[in-house]
């Protein structure tokens, strides 16, 4: 046992891991075929390749059978109440800045209950990474409809009749929400999931990734129209910054007509790359416009939408409280009870 | 103690002594009434008198000025004794507008002092109050001693020669608070020094530009003394004389100031940072604003979205190793329900502040009540035990915020601080303790690896170790499904459930082996028992006291730790024949007592928005009692 | 009655008549146990079997297969008797693998049956099971009359010949649990028809392509049967006569179907369009499901963004008129609380359906508990009286939503309905009320402008009038600041604010001459009684009964009204030496009884997560009764 | 008194009204100089115009100086509880489609502990107007910073130091809501407010107004950078569907630059207004970009981002009530009761 006292700021070498350092020995109890142990595996190999002391990562989730995933990785975890787990890594993450904090939630948890503390953990750049695990389902309370279920789903528990309510786009709102990284990915696409995790483990600031993830109980094959392997390279486009947007193996692309964009065909009409739209991570309107992209109308976009480098909340509370400190030096208890108008009884 | 020096006084007239005054300013809320007050209670501290106050504020931010609900108040009792409320009937009323005075008379006792702005007693004024006929020309002040003095017009004249900018000057006209504040210096033989320093003070900030403001409110102060030095109006002076204090060095202290105070001491006497998590709700947003200052200690102040995002970052910052507090008032405890029973699964450390208010729902936002103590009890889901701690008056908040800080972390689990509006706002005379006096809270982080597991307890506190992210080797997972004994691993067992929750309430039992046994205050032979909790304090003991100095057999005691109670306390109740319970809510300390003692004590109920008169609870003692 | 058809059964062995016979399913979750219980309940209860049930779901929604946690269960008692509890020890456990048996076990009385699935006891499986021997071999079962039967072979044997399309075909082995009910068909003399026509009806929506589905589960019910009846494994079959029931159509029904319907049938009585504000939540979000297939009907169901906005909105619905209700389980309440004292302040109607679940926090989430109750009563900041009601079985539950439904639009008032997991998901027979025999609701919204105050009173009710937008000339403004007496509008009155707050609580008192006289069941010179609340009701009068027809001089008396109590049961109490209060908590109800009546009751309290059993009351009444 | 019945649906020629029709008994209580004053005055003379029965609107509040509002409307009104007005209304409207539903909030009220309710009312595209009183400031727990307070600003009360929060930008975020009418305006602009909340009558769906407003106790002349008279016509630029953007009495312009949008100079390089942005009501992702246009670094727009007409989440359920009652007859109690496996016991 040891007293309290502040975390030490050293910079260490990455730790040498591999992916069973991560791993627990809980068992894990999704149901078989599940799309959220693909999403697991991914995380634990990106862990490990980070070498980032496993004592120092959090794991916060609320509930929901994504926000199981705590149990299952072997660093410090917390497996909260429906909704809240973006408030409650915020508040890690400001007592100890040192940490690193992922949030593990559901398209119910974060975007259903959760949603307002989504957005104000985003719009102030709280320094955490939020996977969503976005199945449209929810699925732990055995298969109501989610608010990114598609409109007009015939939802054999509480939408017999079909859904009345028009679903949220995670990734637009996330936008409109300051967030400073924004990606999509897919449980079964395990290399864009790996890149992008990395990615937002090295953002300083709130990282947001969608992640569709198949629900094989409840709502099985909900993405498969676009992430079958047959379908794949002609449903989605891949964003790169820097590089057009270009998909069915570089024969169809994206351009803008005014604002408007269109799926053109690469040679026909004289269409070349150049008439394309080339992804800016930096530009936060692009992205948002991209982010209405859909399958069936469009490719379904997968990749990171925004990357920016902004301040993060953390970095601004440290910084004021060590202005004052030195502006004012440290505070004094003594000064602070004796201050006022004081009198003196002898 | 230095007698007040007696500046400013030229022709004495008739001096008199007095053991205690009660004056109450009311006025519009842009009349400046708190401010007002706050003067007259620094300058009363500073002389060395007792005293207690009772700021009233209107719910809305500035309601049509004139109107009655825009009528502000504050109330200030000044003694050479000890002294415990802000006094029940003011024997001098300073009204500035005609509202003031309707809302205010029916408080003051025939022959009291009634002091008004007549200048603003014209139709407009009249008619904005409701006011059919003029009350200072109907008859409605005949049976008290009425001045009525043309403050506006008086303080205009004496501020006539100070230039002021262009846009300040309609604010000239704002100083008639401190032209009244002077006549009430010169009848009660205060010093002018500490306010004047103070006005000074609170302009240093500014540019030398606005020098007039302050030039203005002195000014006004000053002729405001001499005024009622130089008129014949006020025939007598008073004197209230220092009342005894114990050496040491004194300043006065609201509730609200006293628990931010309070909160910073635990953080540094235990080496933890602080986390104030909270979102601004009435009347707790003062200690918001107080911590938020505070940066200089490492304080970190959180302004969340809601409350849950308050209480749910605390939370997340308690598992980080800080000392999360967060604070708010009824419907923010409502609100925070769901998550506090997150934090009594988990057994983290959560010191909740509640500063009560007048409900249900949305209630009565600006006044006072007690009636939450069930909602701290009962208001989660399943069986979900918490201690609950009450300050008895605004000074006591210092320490009962640092004791709730101490067993929140000596027993890992959620501490309620029931404090309500009237502690928040109403001040008293403090004696400040030196910091190397204060306990220091032993905070011991679980390092070791080696045996360790998450939801092993220590055998006397049954609490579990705080091992927190950072630490090698102590990587575990907690939440809010229930937990094997021990390992803490996700478990669904019946019999372990069971346990679990018997060793949860266990354990918040386990308090009371650990605080102070409850004293009773009175003769022995006593057969009535008057026992409260929270900010009845002071209304309670004075009342009791009063009775007990005519002889009645009654005595009194004071619950400070509401969960668990003091282990002495059923022991007690056994003793006497009669039990009355006051209390600004319905009976719910009461109903306590009654469960857990079968003790067929008896409520007394006040539901009005503002504390007990003493008076109220001397009839009352004097009925039962006999 | 007609008897049941003898149907396949050949060459009848030992026929013997047994009262009653309770059998536990158990397997994995995707081994179909719900649904296996489900037909056998059925076809019991068209054979006239009084029954109960007990489904106890794991967590998980599929835990690891084979697993520990993965368990499901599903337990029935069916009886020739008037019965109220789904038993306490099976006299038949039928185990689909070793986790299975494992977990079941130790609840297995000696020289009980049990029926395993020999099959399922590979070695991976005893490994998923965390066994280190064999069950089958290792004597484990010697105390028992143990079966094992390759219960998956015996089925692929039987539906050789049915040809599934190829992706279904991994599902063939799925029949094994028809295979079994088969079995227990032949021992226990059930019909097959009930199951037969239900399996056609549940695929009659699909495709002809599904035939060899249907076809599949008809079959292995059948060979199941066939393989009792011709193999000489069991040495009897057993026959449990009809129970003696009141004339009438009955059904079977679970608690939360019963509150959809009856909250479907109040909105028929009322003649008000049924509002239901929700979000899903385990184990209330049945009700949600069952109402959203009721479009027919009008009823408008809202999946809300979270419990805040399922319960504000009901409040706007009843603002407008509808019947409003919100229903979700303790953490949703926690979250509602802040919002519900708006309905309570608005005096709106209200019903809040808290199907009670294991807690604090997320707790257990799928198994049952009492102990919301406290946090129904005093959850809410400030004096917040609301009327609370409590079902004692599953078809009650049915009743008591009209009632909930009458209560809270007579007395314009939130009301809590309080089920529980156990009486939500357990089923018993159900007389279906033809819907003439129901009391109408009376529903008088406002019309008349003439004297129109929104919070004048009904001097018998005290309730306020129900004045809805769209009425000419009746334009108010309500809202959640306490409000004048009569007029309605805004008021910060001492006095007004401490009349409303008694008024409020009156007006939930009233509702005590308005409901039955609580009834006490027992020999006039009992002693003891035994009182209860909710779901433990089967339990306590099973025990009692038993302990009467031994003689003891015990009686027992079940509260459904839980606020207001009914109006004589402080008269009730008194009349005993003895109170025991049995709870699925540690002791709510009793700690409201000691308050109220002062009474030294006694609580029996269990937190298990599971219903008393009958036999633990036996014993407690036992001791403590004589 | 009458038994309950649906409410009747013929349709009804306009009542005529004046504003003082829509004025109740109850003093207005805001502090003098307030803006509430003059939005309360255009919305009672929008009111009276409508010439809708008033006995069919309700106005419903949550808490804060600004949800005071429906006090002081003579309609029917609930002031509820802080947050949740989008909630309630979306109860009311759904019990009676006929009722016209209006809701006044703050940025604290709609943004901070709303949030979730505001962003699921519009993506339902629920049939309620929402104003929101946007002064940057809690008025009504005196002074605190809000959600939409500009970042680092020093707020006496909670950010002595200044706030370390990024602000939420509320026409982005509610047209991330999917909200399908989305309109700005300001207090003392009564002209454009008063036709701005015509629109949003007329629209069908959620409409979402913000209007700045001055607190002039706690957050004195927040916007007058660009609302004061001298400088209104160079700081704002007007939004009309179908005009390209021009502001500084036709002096000034904006125009995309790839998607960056640009101010530029009129006759300035050869620029027409032909090479300006053309706004279109219809065009979220333009509405979106328009959003991220703010003062100083752009003219602030005001006017109407968004107007789109979708079904609404009332109509849609009532066409589904509707249809079902069609397909299979008005519900029957009794057949609804004897259902399923019965017996009979005689
Ligand atoms: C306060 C509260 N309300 C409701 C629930 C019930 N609940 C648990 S998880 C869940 C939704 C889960 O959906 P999602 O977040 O999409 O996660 P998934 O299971 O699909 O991964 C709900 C409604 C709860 N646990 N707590
Ligand atoms: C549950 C709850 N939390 C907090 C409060 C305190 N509160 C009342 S209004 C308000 C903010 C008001 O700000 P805004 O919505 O911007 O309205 P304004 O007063 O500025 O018009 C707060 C925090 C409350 N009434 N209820
Ligand atoms: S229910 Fe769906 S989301 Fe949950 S564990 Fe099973 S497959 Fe995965
Ligand atoms: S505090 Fe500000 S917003 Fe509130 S009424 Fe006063 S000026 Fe208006
Ligand atoms: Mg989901
Ligand atoms: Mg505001």
């Amino acid at each position: 046992m040891v007293a309290p006292s502040q975390p030490q700021t050293s910079p260490q070498p990455p730790r040498k891991y591999t992916k069973i350092d991560f791993q627990t020995d809980q068992e894990v109890r999704w149901c078989p075929g599940c799309g959220d142990y693909a999403i697991l595996n991914v995380a634990q190999q990106v862990f490990a390749q980070l070498g980032f002391p496993k004592e120092k990562m959090v794991m916060v989730s609320g509930i929901g059978c994504s926000s199981r995933f705590p149990y299952y990785v072997n660093t410090y975890g917390f497996h909260t109440i429906h909704g809240r787990a973006p408030a409650v890594a915020t508040g890690v993450k400001l007592a100890n800045p040192e940490l690193q904090v992922w949030v593990a939630t559901g398209d119910g948890d974060a975007l259903s209950i959760g949603g307002n503390h989504f957005m104000h953990a985003l719009r102030r750049n709280i320094d955490i990474k939020i996977l969503l695990f976005n199945n449209r389902i929810y699925g732990l309370t055995k298969g109501q409809y989610s608010p990114t279920s598609v409109l007009g789903t015939i939802n054999d528990k509480t939408a017999p009749f079909g859904t009345v309510d028009q679903p949220l786009n995670p990734i637009s709102l996330s936008l409109a929400s300051e967030a400073t990284f924004v990606a999509r990915s897919v449980d079964v696409y395990a290399k864009r999931l790996m890149d992008i995790l990395k990615k937002a483990a090295e953002h300083k600031g709130s990282a947001f990734i969608e992640i569709y993830q198949n629900c094989n109980i409840y709502n099985d094959k909900a993405f498969d129209d676009f992430t079958d392997r047959p379908f794949r390279d002609d449903r989605n486009v891949m964003l790169e910054h820097g590089k057009p947007l270009i998909f069915a193996q570089g024969k169809k692309g994206i351009r803008l007509n005014g604002l408007k964009p269109e799926v053109v065909t690469l040679g026909e009409n004289g269409i070349t790359e150049k008439d394309l739209i080339v992804h800016d991570e930096h530009n936060p309107s692009l992205a948002y416009l991209l982010s209405r992209l859909n399958h069936p109308n469009f490719p379904e976009p997968i990749g990171v939408f925004r990357n920016d480098r902004m301040p993060s909340l953390d970095e601004r509370l440290e910084n004021q409280i060590a202005d004052v400190k030195k502006a004012k030096g440290e505070g004094d208890l003594r000064k602070l009870l004796f201050a006022g108008d004081m009198w003196e009884v002898k | 103690m230095t007698p007040p020096s007696a500046s400013n006084v030229a022709a004495p007239r008739k001096q008199e002594t007095l053991d205690q005054v009660t004056i109450r300013f009311a006025g519009d809320s842009g009349d400046g009434m708190q401010v007002t007050g706050g003067h007259f209670t620094n300058t009363s501290a500073v002389l060395g008198n007792d005293l207690s106050t009772f700021p009233d504020f209107p719910a809305e931010i500035r309601a049509p000025a004139g109107s009655l609900p825009g009528v502000s108040g504050f109330q200030i009792q000044f003694s050479s004794k000890d002294i415990h409320t802000p006094g029940d009937r003011p024997d001098v009323l300073v009204a500035f507008n005609p509202a003031a005075l309707k809302v205010n008379l029916s408080d003051m006792p025939d022959n009291s002092v009634i002091i008004v702005n007549s200048d603003s007693f014209g139709e407009v004024d009249l008619k904005k109050a409701g006011c059919k006929t003029n009350p200072l020309e109907d008859g409605t002040l005949d049976k008290f001693q009425a001045y009525k003095i043309p403050i506006t017009e008086l303080t205009m004249k004496a501020l006539e020669s100070i230039k002021f900018k262009e846009k300040d000057r309609p604010n000239k006209e704002r100083n008639k608070n401190f032209f009244a504040l002077g006549i009430l210096y010169w009848i009660y033989s205060r010093p002018l020094d500490t306010t004047m320093k103070t006005i000074e003070r609170n302009f240093a900030k500014k540019s030398n530009a606005d020098r007039p403001i302050v030039l203005a409110a002195q000014t006004a102060l000053k002729a405001g003394h001499a005024y009622a030095e130089a008129t014949e109006l006020f025939r007598s002076q008073y004197t209230v004389a220092p009342a005894k204090y114990e050496p040491g060095t004194y300043r006065n202290i609201a509730g609200n100031q006293a628990i931010a105070l309070g909160l910073v001491a635990a953080s540094k006497l235990s080496g933890l940072q602080l986390f104030y998590g909270s979102y601004p709700i009435t009347p707790a947003s003062s200690i918001l604003e107080e911590l938020s200052q505070r940066k200089a200690f490492g304080v970190k102040t959180f302004q969340a979205e809601d409350e849950i995002a308050a209480v749910t970052a605390a939370i997340g910052a308690s598992f980080a190793g800080a000392l999360a507090v967060t604070g708010t008032s009824g419907p923010g405890v409502a609100l925070k329900s769901e998550a506090i029973n997150l934090a009594v699964m988990t057994e983290l450390p959560l010191v909740i502040v509640d500063i009560q208010r007048g409900g249900p729902s949305t209630g009565l936002p600006t006044k006072t009540e007690q009636a939450d103590l069930l909602q701290a009890m009962y208001g989660r889901n399943s069986e979900s035990p918490v201690a609950i701690l009450a300050p008895s008056s605004p000074a006591e908040c210092f320490t009962m915020a640092i004791e709730a800080c101490r067993i929140a972390i000596k027993y890992m689990t959620p501490v309620f601080l029931l404090s309500d509006g009237y502690l928040a706002n109403g001040a008293e005379p403090w004696k400040i303790p030196e910091p190397s006096s204060l306990p220091k809270i032993e905070v011991k982080f679980r390092t070791e690896k080696e045996g360790f597991a998450p939801y092993l307890r220590n055998e006397v506190t049954l609490s579990r170790e705080w091992a927190i992210p950072g630490t090698p080797g102590l990587e575990h997972r907690i939440g809010g499904i229930e937990k094997s004994h021990i390992q803490g691993n996700v478990n669904y067992d019946a019999e372990n459930h069971d346990f679990m929750c018997r060793i949860r309430a266990a354990k918040i039992q386990r308090i009371a082996q650990d605080i102070p046994e409850l004293k009773v205050h009175g003769p022995q032979d006593a057969t009535t028992l008057v026992i409260g909790w929270g900010s009845t304090y002071g209304a309670i003991r004075a009342a009791v006291e009063d009775c007990q100095a005519r002889g009645l057999k009654v005595a009194r005691a004071h619950v400070r730790h509401l969960n668990p109670f003091p282990a002495n306390l059923g022991k007690v109740l056994s003793r006497y024949k009669k039990v009355l319970v006051p209390e600004m809510n319905l009976g719910q300390f009461l109903f306590l007592l009654r469960a857990k003692f079968l003790v067929d004590a008896k409520g007394v109920n006040k539901v009005q928005g503002k504390p007990f008169m003493i008076s109220e609870l001397i009839e009352v003692i004097e009925k039962e009692a006999r």
